[in-house]
């Protein structure tokens, strides 16, 4: 039984086991085990050489491990809270996603970039921020987001596996949430697809990551209202699986996503235009966005009142049943 | 060359007595009763910490009198951008406990400097508050007030681009602005042997073309003496000042993981209050009855801050909303009626 | 008759002259007057003190113009082009739109950022990105775009006089494409309203900066066909100026959305799951967004095909015209 | 201290008198053969620009001896990270004519090196190439290659945040790599000394423990020994190219508005390849006759190659989709079929 970041940690050390071209990067990876032992025990197993603790700065690990994908290096890089990212934005959006296509084939941009992200674990200011966004409008990228130890160990694998560059975030609010059987041994879930979590008629629900829970609490409270609620989880935001959504949505007619990031340009927003695109004739009522508001994530004090919870996605679906 | 006043014993160098006679009395007992009311407040928030009534916590304890001797030093009119780290620069500059608090308890509140100061909510991001002071150097330069603007960061902070270029601004465009650096030798874990090649970090001042000071970061007045001093000149100077965090990195940390304790020992040695409490003895300032009576005072008013911001409630919704923009806009009133609705019909606890 | 480009230069001058806590920052703005001569003859007019050409740094830039606002000046920055903003991109996310906020109102953080972008004049790599959504997901910011000299001194004396820090995109397309009658003194617009360019009752067409002449020119293709479209011009991308686009949606009850950058995550996005959320039910098609592919801009030999146009256009309204 | 072999009437200095026997006779008309293709070549660039052929471009005139001297000197397994104006270090390490013609014109097929190079694309970002240089050096390192990193940018480069985090980077884990500047004085508009505070780039070397090698950047015997000298050490170094663009930034700038005809004309006189050609002559090695045939040869080759990418009709829409990924996914294979439609039915012209 493990939690979500020990089962992290296990799909690293299989990784690192496989493959002598896997390599470690980030602040605080290596004596340390990370800051929330997301490479626990990594360092000693396969020393400084595969397990790096790097220099603060952002850039310079981002710059150098697509340097290292270059010459046939496979970098997991670690970035200690998603909000960190930002000075290494330049490094991501202009040259790991465009490497491939600049090279036109012949240099790997092939790298994972882990960040823990989300709220709701009372952390410190900008430690709760979810940007990916960000990143799903930038082509070249791949984003995975899991929401359970069995996944996020598979997703990761996959991840790796991958011969494109992949944004792996991982919801703090989920590490140590609950323990799940996880197989020791290799396996890999698919990295574009989204999972069902439970089959429904009346709405689709759609989240990923941290929300997943919530929106498994919500179905369960509408069963009490008799609405059966389809849950989905996208996990793979970029690409979307559009295959998934679309043919719930066309079930059930009627769709809440439902998402931490600020609403406005958030990864819902491309959700509901594919939807309005594609399957409008479908929908029997508007498309609804639980998320968080237009405001940067506040002190935690009051995150609670800036997320989304079980009663705001109760009430969405609510005002689309009885929509008229 | 490392400045130094006052050994780990308590002992006066040839510069320290120098320097002692030219201080006035009232300096000399502020600086005792800072570090003192530092340390506890310091420990009072650990302790806070544990039993819940506060957020994750990053202690100061080991470098008070890098904090407290270089906050003595500077003026009402002086920028000061502090790390997540100053809670003693900001205890010493008259910030309220009661806002220092409330930061980390994680009401926004906390953040707001009183009417006329100029100090600067914590920053989070590393090396991004440095490049903020360049700016408010300019302004003081443009202004031709007589002030500086003052960054304080750690030794990890100087593996980041934004340290470089806002060293480069500064020598560039001749500023006012002192980038204090508190080189306690770790980032989180990783000490400052694999955060750079070179030995020390003033050994970067030569790469910008401005002035460099290193201090022995737990002498309180080699501390006061070098930002006095630099901050007079009004010069871009980068100060290093070598020290130590005896606790963790924060609340959340376990520093045994990764720093043994003869380390720790060695440093301990070398406590900066220890060391000034001691020549206070020696000079006579050390009244241990009216110290007993602050401390007591700081004790009660420490809890008191605290009990006051039990009682303060955060703003919902308006918490979230407020000065987001200069004016709340139209969509973003939507959204706080949002809001408004999910506290009444109880979606959201307050 | 000035062009755009004039335009925005004049609306410097004007501000420079107006308060004396304005100030112009960037790299080759001063002697040289700017790399698209957009801030032409300010240096030499206000001196080296007020048109300071900076070292090549962004970070720098932005981190040390928002200190500049802190102690009561009003930065312009000059980003030389908007791919460049990506090194400034932590300044600007974490602290240029959160200063206000974490100061609790204490510390400003008024001021513009203008850079030229988009693409179609066949400038180098990188130059042509539009990447105006990653800023109008970033709450705290404003983003505004004109469409024409006119309404770009107007829009820029609006942004210069805002308290909020101002993103201002200036699409190179239309630097020097018509000149136009713009008065020499100080006028603003509202920079956070859209701008109806045209009355139609059959298909809403909406865009920003380089687009409108496109949509336009659209839009007088169509009336051959007996459709009559109405063309807005966003203008401000945060906020959205949703009462225009919902009070047309409405009227026409179909709406084609067109921008430059990729389609996943767009602005265009936002609009639809707008639509999709408060007038679905006005809707007579599906929401169709012409825009680029999910891929990064090309070099410009490919970028005529990258781009929407008038044809693409034009086939989607009858796409949505003939829907059913 | 500033290494020069060769003066610029065409003196060669003692040490560079010491170098100029120790290389071969094969290498000094290498050295000869390049300068002068290079400088037809880019003239030819220019021409063409102006005649519409192909798009803004980034003359490199002046800057010979850096570009040629630099990658003469280096290995077959090394890597190259260019900036966009390094057409001399391409052309001289064998990157098909065309393929630089073609990134010109705005084909991405220029941008793909040939089999077994390891010649990166030109980075049009400031700095952002030196981390990638890095981690090519560090691959080289675990991967115990013979070879090097080296990383080619301007002077303005030194003041972006990249800079600052590829050479800690470099120092802190010692890896093969040279940071290789050319000092040509100006960034855009913008010169040296508005750039820093320093006086040189090399200044800089001391903040990261790094090797430093001033070197006179139109001297292409001094540039072609100190990068042998650098690559076979195999350590981290900063290497400062004194140099001048004796053009305009790109076609699209116009140089006369920032700098005055005097200094042109300055550094005119200092010459590299005038200089290199006056010692060639006096050490009979300029065969004219010779010369002159490889000069036509040369025409001639420009001229095909031209017409080669002339000939040249960019994929589309496979173009804009290629390589984006590892794989065309599903969904970008659902916008390749519309970009299809549009080329079809006349929406785009190929
Ligand atoms: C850009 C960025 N990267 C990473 C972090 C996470 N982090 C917080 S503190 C810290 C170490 C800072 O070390 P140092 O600068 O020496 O300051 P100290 O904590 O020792 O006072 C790190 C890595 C951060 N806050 N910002
Ligand atoms: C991050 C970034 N900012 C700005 C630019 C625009 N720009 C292109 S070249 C240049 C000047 C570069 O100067 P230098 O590094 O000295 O190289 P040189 O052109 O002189 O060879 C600028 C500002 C850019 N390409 N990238
Ligand atoms: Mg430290
Ligand atoms: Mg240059």
């Amino acid at each position: 039984m493990l939690t979500m970041v020990q089962s992290i940690a296990d799909a690293q050390r299989v990784a690192l086991e496989l493959d002598e071209n896997v390599l470690l990067l980030g602040e605080d990876i290596g004596k340390n085990g990370g800051v929330f032992r997301a490479t626990e025990g990594l360092w000693e197993q396969f020393g400084s050489d595969r397990v790096i603790d790097t220099p603060l700065s952002e850039a310079g690990i981002v710059g150098s491990s697509l340097g290292l994908a270059m010459g046939g290096f496979k970098p997991i890089v670690e970035i200690q809270f998603l909000s960190f990212i930002t000075p290494a934005f330049e490094q991501i959006v202009s040259h790991v996603a465009r490497m491939r296509l600049r090279s036109q084939g012949v240099f790997s941009n092939s790298m994972v970039i882990r960040a823990p992200y989300g709220g709701g674990i009372g952390a410190p200011e900008l430690h709760s921020d979810s940007t990916e966004a960000y990143f799903v409008h930038t082509p070249g990228l791949r984003v995975v987001v899991p929401s359970s130890p069995y996944t996020a160990k598979g997703l990761l694998l996959g991840a790796i596996e991958c011969p494109d560059p992949v944004l792996f975030l991982e919801p703090l609010r989920l590490y140590r949430s609950r323990k799940e059987e996880v197989p020791s041994s290799y396996f890999t879930c698919p990295i574009d697809k989204a999972k069902r979590w439970r089959e429904g008629e009346d709405v689709t629900l759609i989240g990923w990551g941290a929300m997943i829970p919530i929106l498994i609490d919500a179905s369960q409270m509408l069963i009490e209202q008799d609405i059966s609620a389809e849950v989905i989880d996208l996990q793979s935001l970029s690409p979307i699986d559009e295959d998934t959504i679309f043919d719930s949505a066309r079930k059930t007619g009627r769709v809440v996503i439902v998402h931490e990031a600020p609403r406005t340009c958030g990864v819902g927003a491309e959700i509901a235009a594919r939807l309005s695109e594609e399957v409008i004739d479908s929908l029997e009522a508007p498309i609804k966005r639980v998320a968080g508001y237009d405001v940067p994530y506040p002190l935690f004090a009051l995150e609670h009142a800036y997320l989304p919870n079980v009663n705001k996605v109760v009430r969405a679906v609510m005002e689309l049943v009885y929509f008229q | 060359m490392l400045i130094n006043h006052l050994l780990p014993c308590g002992a006066l160098t040839n510069t320290g007595s120098a320097f002692w006679q030219m201080i006035s009395q009232q300096e000399k007992i502020k600086l005792l009763h800072f570090m003192r009311f530092v340390r506890l407040f310091d420990r009072r928030m650990v302790l806070w910490q544990r039993q819940g009534k506060i957020g994750t916590y990053a202690p100061v304890e080991g470098q008070e009198a890098s904090q407290i001797g270089s906050a003595l030093a500077l003026n009402k009119l002086d920028w000061i951008f502090p790390s997540y780290r100053e809670q003693g620069v900001a205890f010493t500059l008259g910030i309220p406990t009661t806002s220092i608090i409330q930061y980390w308890s994680g009401h926004i509140e906390g953040c707001k400097p009183p009417i006329g100061y100029r100090y600067v909510p914590p920053t989070v991001p590393i090396a991004t508050q440095l490049p903020h002071a360049v700016g408010a150097a300019w302004s003081i330069k443009k202004r031709k007030e007589d002030a500086i603007a003052i960054a304080y960061f750690g030794d990890g902070a100087t593996s980041e681009g934004d340290f470089h270029e806002a060293l480069n601004f500064a020598g560039v465009f001749h500023l006012p602005v002192l980038f204090f650096c508190q080189n306690n030798g770790y980032a989180i874990s990783v000490p400052f042997e694999k955060q750079s090649a070179t030995k020390s970090v003033v050994d970067r001042a030569k790469a910008y073309e401005i002035d460099e000071y290193q201090v022995d970061g737990n002498d309180i007045l080699a501390v006061y003496d070098v930002i006095k001093n630099a901050r007079k000149k009004k010069r871009p100077a980068l100060i290093e000042a070598m020290t130590y965090r005896t606790g963790a990195h924060t609340t959340a940390d376990d520093a045994s993981r990764y720093r043994c304790e003869e380390e720790v020992r060695v440093w301990l040695n070398r406590d900066p209050l220890y060391r000034y409490e001691q020549l206070c003895i020696k000079e006579g300032l050390l009244d241990e009855e009216q110290l007993t009576k602050e401390d007591e005072k700081m004790a009660i008013h420490l809890d008191q801050s605290m009990k006051e911001v039990e009682q303060k409630t955060p703003n919902l919704p308006s918490g979230l909303f407020n000065h987001v923009y200069y004016q709340l806009p139209n969509w973003l009133e939507k959204q706080q009626e949002e809001a408004s609705e999910d506290v009444n019909n109880g979606s959201v606890h307050c």
